[in-house]
């Protein structure tokens, strides 16, 4: 292709020219890195080798913040026999009985969503997904998390609908059915939207592929699409700097996802995998090239060479730094041995997947690469991959903390509806509010049924899934169950709490579906961790979540940090966004939400005490934000998903559904919109109505179940000594609480659904 | 001995593990074809599944006519042999002029997943003779580019004949007089927008429900091959 | 090198989806004086050779045969300078 | 009456995935002699009134705002006679 007049940086250039000044901090490399590099080297860095150490020094690839507190989730992590691969890698992967293993994992792609809201949530769902193939796993579905600003604010109707199409443009294009996430609005993710995207895959136990380069001769081959300049606005710093008169074309300021392209890698891939045809396998994601050389090169027998200018290139005019840090989607790299590249390129060929071999394992420790025979990398990769920098970020508690702690929304500082009237127009105006509406909106761009294994989707506590590939149909068996779950506003009243209150929420959520929760996978939203009340959040954060898994016996997979979700000085509520995973023998036996049959008895398992701090309530109603969030008893939750669990397993449940945002009053109206039937509710006479209503402590179910299996149902829970109550049975057509209102089913539903078309349609 | 069903998958076909499934439920045998390969394998019928066939970039279905099975099929079609599109496989065969019209982006321009209720109008056609006529069913639909769309004469041509062989009852994307699918005049061709392969299984289909109402379109080949 | 472009709108008869949304959504951002707006497609196709006759005959026949679904779609084949 | 169209294509840096697929699809069609192929939308916008300045004024911010997503697509207004 053209050779243009650009000037390569050479090793021996950068030996002979030590004094050559390199703008390092433009790439953001900080004084005493750059140091360490030259250290590292022995030598001033060439400017590809700049490059590489940029990227992967950079705080998305290092974790050079979070990683002292992130070692919390292996230090702590609880004793189990399922966890057959634990962070580090791509994704964890857990065990879920006879061959069978699932992969699962959570990432972000915030920043880019809101520059472009369709591309960037596009990308976000390839991204997830390129790591769950990796493990050697075919990806079977994704759920999507997202916040925004204030649902009536101008920015959010650009933002929201793009990300809404982008994922679902992605996702359904992938064949991967979309079985569960959030929409939540807040004026605090205005200008900074969180989009997060769960993958999960699944595969064969012995098939677990891991990102190394084993065996020296052996190939390396970068299959996919073709590299152009995308995502690499630092490494323009670079090339201009060492270009001669002659400039490069513009470089693109968004990245464009290829759906097709990846469906098509994905079953290429998997043929691949299907006849063992690599020793090692890495995706390219973030810092692209530089990456997945030096993670495989680092993570195998130790050296690698590259012939850069062997990788197929979509813009002529991309210089070797440029190309080291590009990011464009849909490329993958493996690891082959030369016996079994013909094969690999056939099926490359076959499902017209450009493939090349750039480069071969070595021993020599060394990760080497040429441009068109002139060296200009040679590093020891695990300098790169694993000796990056370690930041003890200091961090303390938020002097306003006290504050917002104190300003509990009690009856004195917060008005609370008394009569029935009241509690009446506060039932509708809630079920309407952004937060807590129907959000079939969204959910119908969705596909949730390709593949055919969905068992229970959108509406549902979790998505489930059969995992009978090759579908072997009516039998019901093995399965999955997946939630996600975050609540910002009791993370920002207490990061501890909150945390542990997202897992507890996922936890039961999965558990009210009649699985059993395994293990858990996470995405961290924070601000930037350079503002020390920031990083006491995150640090709270991270050691309530390790906390609260140890207890509960679910460990950590993996995961990811987003930071720096701020604009100017104001950072969002500290999001962290929890997934669990769980495991149901027999999806036969699954428990919908929705109340079927008329005449069943409604049951209120769990404590209710009087809180509203972080309450949907005190937002929606008083837009107030104070207090403490619900107390959290992990040893009651676990009683609960027993109980819950048993319930579907010996078939004494009809329906279940978690009390979460909004309270005991949302979840019975969801739940009688669901199922078309009305319900007659008893308020437990020891609780104020409005209490009983909307209080959000957590470690709660509303069941329904036969009249048949109501004491076997009590019994079980008053054996664990977890309070039970009747509160109801199922019956007409109107949403019935004796002695305080009535709401006929068809008005409720107008205020539920009406919201989103009213606002976005 | 066992009816044979042949399923096409293109490079972004997504439903065709479902349209497998639907053959094996129904006790046929399921075929698996490749674009590429030009022979059909000797099967006795031949599903077009839903998907993304090229990533559907330049119009759905565009592309896929063009591919080598698609020669055999369309060959086929015309001496008679059953096929079904469904979804993208119902936009390649108007793409390939097997049948009339096109479709186009839905009138709301967003993508749907819904289930929906139809209106089977015909019952005359190798995929449709276990259904009767003003019979009402559910089966999902999801797609963006849904919206059937054809002269007023060819409509005309198609009610006429008795063509139509199901209408939306609440039309979900815009579709020429609620046009959910159509056949071929000799009716063992037949397109389809909504997805019967997704409506074969108590745990899997619509909810509420009911949740099975596709299975007849797979069973009434059945039933025709056999007493043919 | 030669650029020919492929224009390729929907026949009139045909209802635009895609068109009536920018419709709709014109006078909602204060737009008026706007009669109808209709959305096509666009294509620029780079020749290797010049645009001659043979040239634009094969560009024709691509959007015959590819570019254009004539049953819904009309298009018009010119020279970009 | 006038009539004035928008062209909307993706910028050159950017990935044309949609291009890309016709491009590959041409050689399979017997189509040789094309370097590339790009797609983009074509906006046919009717004018009430005559297309003078202030009306293509009008269009151009039309376009600016809602026809092109000036992000990744470049644009350009043109009067068609
Ligand atoms: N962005 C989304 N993508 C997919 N599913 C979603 C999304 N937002 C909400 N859902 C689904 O809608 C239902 C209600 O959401 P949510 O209120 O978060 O559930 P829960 O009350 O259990 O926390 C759940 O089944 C959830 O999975
Ligand atoms: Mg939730």
């Amino acid at each position: 292709m053209t050779e243009n007049k650009y000037q390569v940086d050479t090793v021996e250039r950068a030996t002979q020219t030590p004094e050559v000044e390199q703008p390092y901090a433009a790439l953001g490399v900080k004084d005493d890195e750059y140091a360490r590099i030259r250290e590292i080297l022995g030598r001033r860095p060439t400017a590809p080798e700049l490059a590489m150490y940029s990227v992967m020094w950079s705080e998305h690839c290092s974790y050079k913040s979070s990683k002292v507190h992130l070692k919390q989730f292996g230090d702590k992590a609880p004793e189990v026999d399922f966890l057959l691969v634990g962070p580090g890698e791509n994704a964890g992967v857990v065990d879920v009985g006879g061959d069978l293993a699932v992969t699962f994992k959570i990432e972000s792609h915030n920043h880019p969503s809101y520059v472009e809201p369709y591309q960037g949530a596009a990308t976000g769902v390839g991204g997830i997904v390129r790591d769950i193939l990796t493990m050697g796993a075919r990806p079977v579905a994704v759920l999507d998390p997202l916040r925004f600003g204030p649902a009536d604010a101008a920015d959010t109707h650009r933002v929201l609908p793009g990300v809404v199409r982008g994922i679902g443009g992605y996702g359904n294009s992938l064949g991967l059915p979309n079985i569960g996430g959030e929409v939540v609005f807040d004026a605090c993710y205005s200008g900074n939207p969180l989009v997060n995207a769960l993958s999960v895959g699944v595969l064969k136990k012995s098939e677990i592929k891991l990102a190394k380069a084993d065996g020296p001769g052996n190939r390396v081959v970068l299959f996919g699409a073709r590299t152009g300049g995308d995502g690499i606005g630092g490494a323009s710093v670079l090339a201009s700097a060492t270009f001669d008169e002659d400039k490069p074309s513009k470089r693109p300021s968004v990245q464009v996802g290829d759906p097709f392209m990846e469906k098509v890698l994905i079953e290429c891939c998997l043929e691949i995998y299907a006849e063992d045809l690599v020793t090692g396998i890495q995706d390219l994601g973030a810092a692209g090239l530089s990456c997945a050389t030096t993670e495989l090169a680092a993570a195998g027998t130790g050296g690698m060479d590259v012939q850069l200018d062997l990788a197929p290139l979509r813009d002529a005019t991309l210089v070797p730094e440029e190309i080291l840090m590009s990011e464009s989607q849909e490329r993958m790299m493996a690891v082959v041995t030369p016996e079994k590249l013909p094969r690999f390129f056939a099926i490359c060929e076959k499902w017209d997947v450009i493939a090349t071999v750039i480069g071969t394992v070595t021993d020599t420790g060394r990760l080497r690469m040429t441009w068109h025979g002139e060296t200009i990398v040679d590093v020891d990769p695990r300098t790169l991959a694993h000796q990056g920098p370690v930041y003890e970020r200091p961090y303390h508690r938020p002097s306003w903390q006290d504050s917002l702690q104190a300003d509990v929304p009690d009856s004195a500082r917060l008005e609370r509806p008394k009569s029935g009237e009241q509690l009446r127009e506060t039932v509708l105006r809630m079920i309407a509010s952004p937060n807590l509406a129907d959000k079939t909106w969204v959910l119908e761009q969705y596909d949730h049924r390709v593949r055919g294994n969905t068992i229970l989707a959108h509406g549902e506590d979790s998505g489930m899934l059969r995992l009978s590939e090759g579908g072997d149909s009516e039998t019901g068996g093995l399965g999955i169950a997946l939630s996600t779950d975050g609540n910002g506003r009791y993370t920002k009243l207490d990061p501890y709490t909150g945390a542990q209150l997202a897992l507890a929420e996922a936890y039961r959520n999965v558990a009210a579906t009649g699985a059993n929760p395994l293990a858990v996978t996470d995405c961290l939203n924070f601000g930037s961790p350079e503002d020390p009340e920031v990083m006491w959040q995150f640090a709270e954060a991270c050691r309530g979540l390790a906390d609260a898994c140890l207890e509960l016996g679910t460990p950590v997979t993996g995961g990811n940090v987003s930071f720096y979700n701020q604009t100017g000085a104001e950072a969002i509520h500290p999001t962290p966004i929890v997934g669990v995973l769980g495991v149901i023998d027999d999806v036969a036996r699954r428990t919908r939400s929705a109340f079927e049959t008329e005449g069943e008895i409604l049951l209120l398992v769990g404590e209710t005490r009087d809180e509203f701090g972080g309450s949907e309530w005190a937002h929606v109603v008083h837009g107030h934000l104070g207090g403490l969030p619900p107390k959290l008893d992990l040893e009651r939750e676990r009683q609960l998903a027993e109980i819950l669990i048993a319930g579907s397993r010996d078939g004494m449940l009809s329906a279940a559904h978690d009390l979460s945002d909004g309270g005991l009053i949302q979840a019975i109206a969801e739940s009688c919109l669901r199922g078309g039937h009305g319900a007659r509710v008893v308020l437990p006479s020891e609780l104020d109505p409005f209490v009983a209503l909307f209080s959000e402590s957590a470690g709660r179910a509303v069941v329904a179940v036969p009249r048949s299996e109501e004491k076997r149902f009590t019994d079980m829970c008053n054996f664990r000594n977890v309070p039970v109550v009747r509160i109801g049975v199922v019956d007409g057509d109107e949403l019935d609480v004796q002695d305080q209102f009535a709401i006929p089913l068809g008005e409720l539903r107008e205020a539920w659904t009406g919201t989103f078309p009213k606002l976005f349609g | 001995m066992s009816v044979r069903i042949g399923v096409v998958t293109f490079p972004g076909t997504q439903d065709d593990t479902d349209a497998l499934r639907a053959a094996r439920v129904v006790g046929a045998e399921p075929v698996a074809l490749w674009h590429r390969d030009p022979s059909l394998h000797g099967v006795d019928a031949v599903i077009l599944p839903g998907g993304f066939s090229y990533g559907d970039y330049l119009r759905a279905g565009a592309i896929a006519r063009f591919s080598p099975v698609m020669e055999a099929v369309i060959a086929a079609a015309r001496e008679g042999l059953p096929v079904l599109g469904i979804c993208n496989g119902f936009q390649i065969l108007c793409e390939s002029h097997l049948l009339p019209g096109a479709l186009i982006r839905n009138a709301g321009t967003l993508f749907v997943n819904r289930d929906v209720k139809l209106r089977v109008e015909s019952t005359s056609t190798a995929w449709t003779s276990d259904y009767s006529v003003g019979q009402q069913i559910v089966i999902p639909i999801k797609n963006g580019e849904g919206k059937f769309a054809a002269d007023e004469k060819t409509l005309d041509e198609l009610e006429a004949e008795g063509r139509v062989i199901a209408r939306y009852l609440d039309n979900p994307n815009g579709s020429a007089r609620d046009i959910a699918g159509i056949a071929n005049a000799a009716g063992n061709v037949v397109g389809l927008m909504p997805h019967p392969e997704h409506a074969i299984e108590e745990l899997t289909g619509p909810y509420p429900g009911p949740a099975t109402d596709g299975l007849p379109f797979f069973t009434s080949l059945l039933k025709q091959l056999v007493n043919a | 090198m030669a650029r020919v472009v492929v224009d390729v709108m929907l026949k009139p008869e045909i209802l635009d989806p895609q068109g009536q949304a920018v419709n709709r959504a014109l006078p909602r951002l204060g737009f008026d004086g706007v009669v109808d707006v209709r959305q096509g497609k666009r294509f620029e196709v780079e020749l290797e050779g010049p645009a001659d006759e043979a040239a634009l005959a094969q560009v024709r026949e691509m959007a015959e045969k590819l570019l254009a679904n004539t049953v819904i779609e009309e298009y018009r084949v010119r020279v970009e300078n």
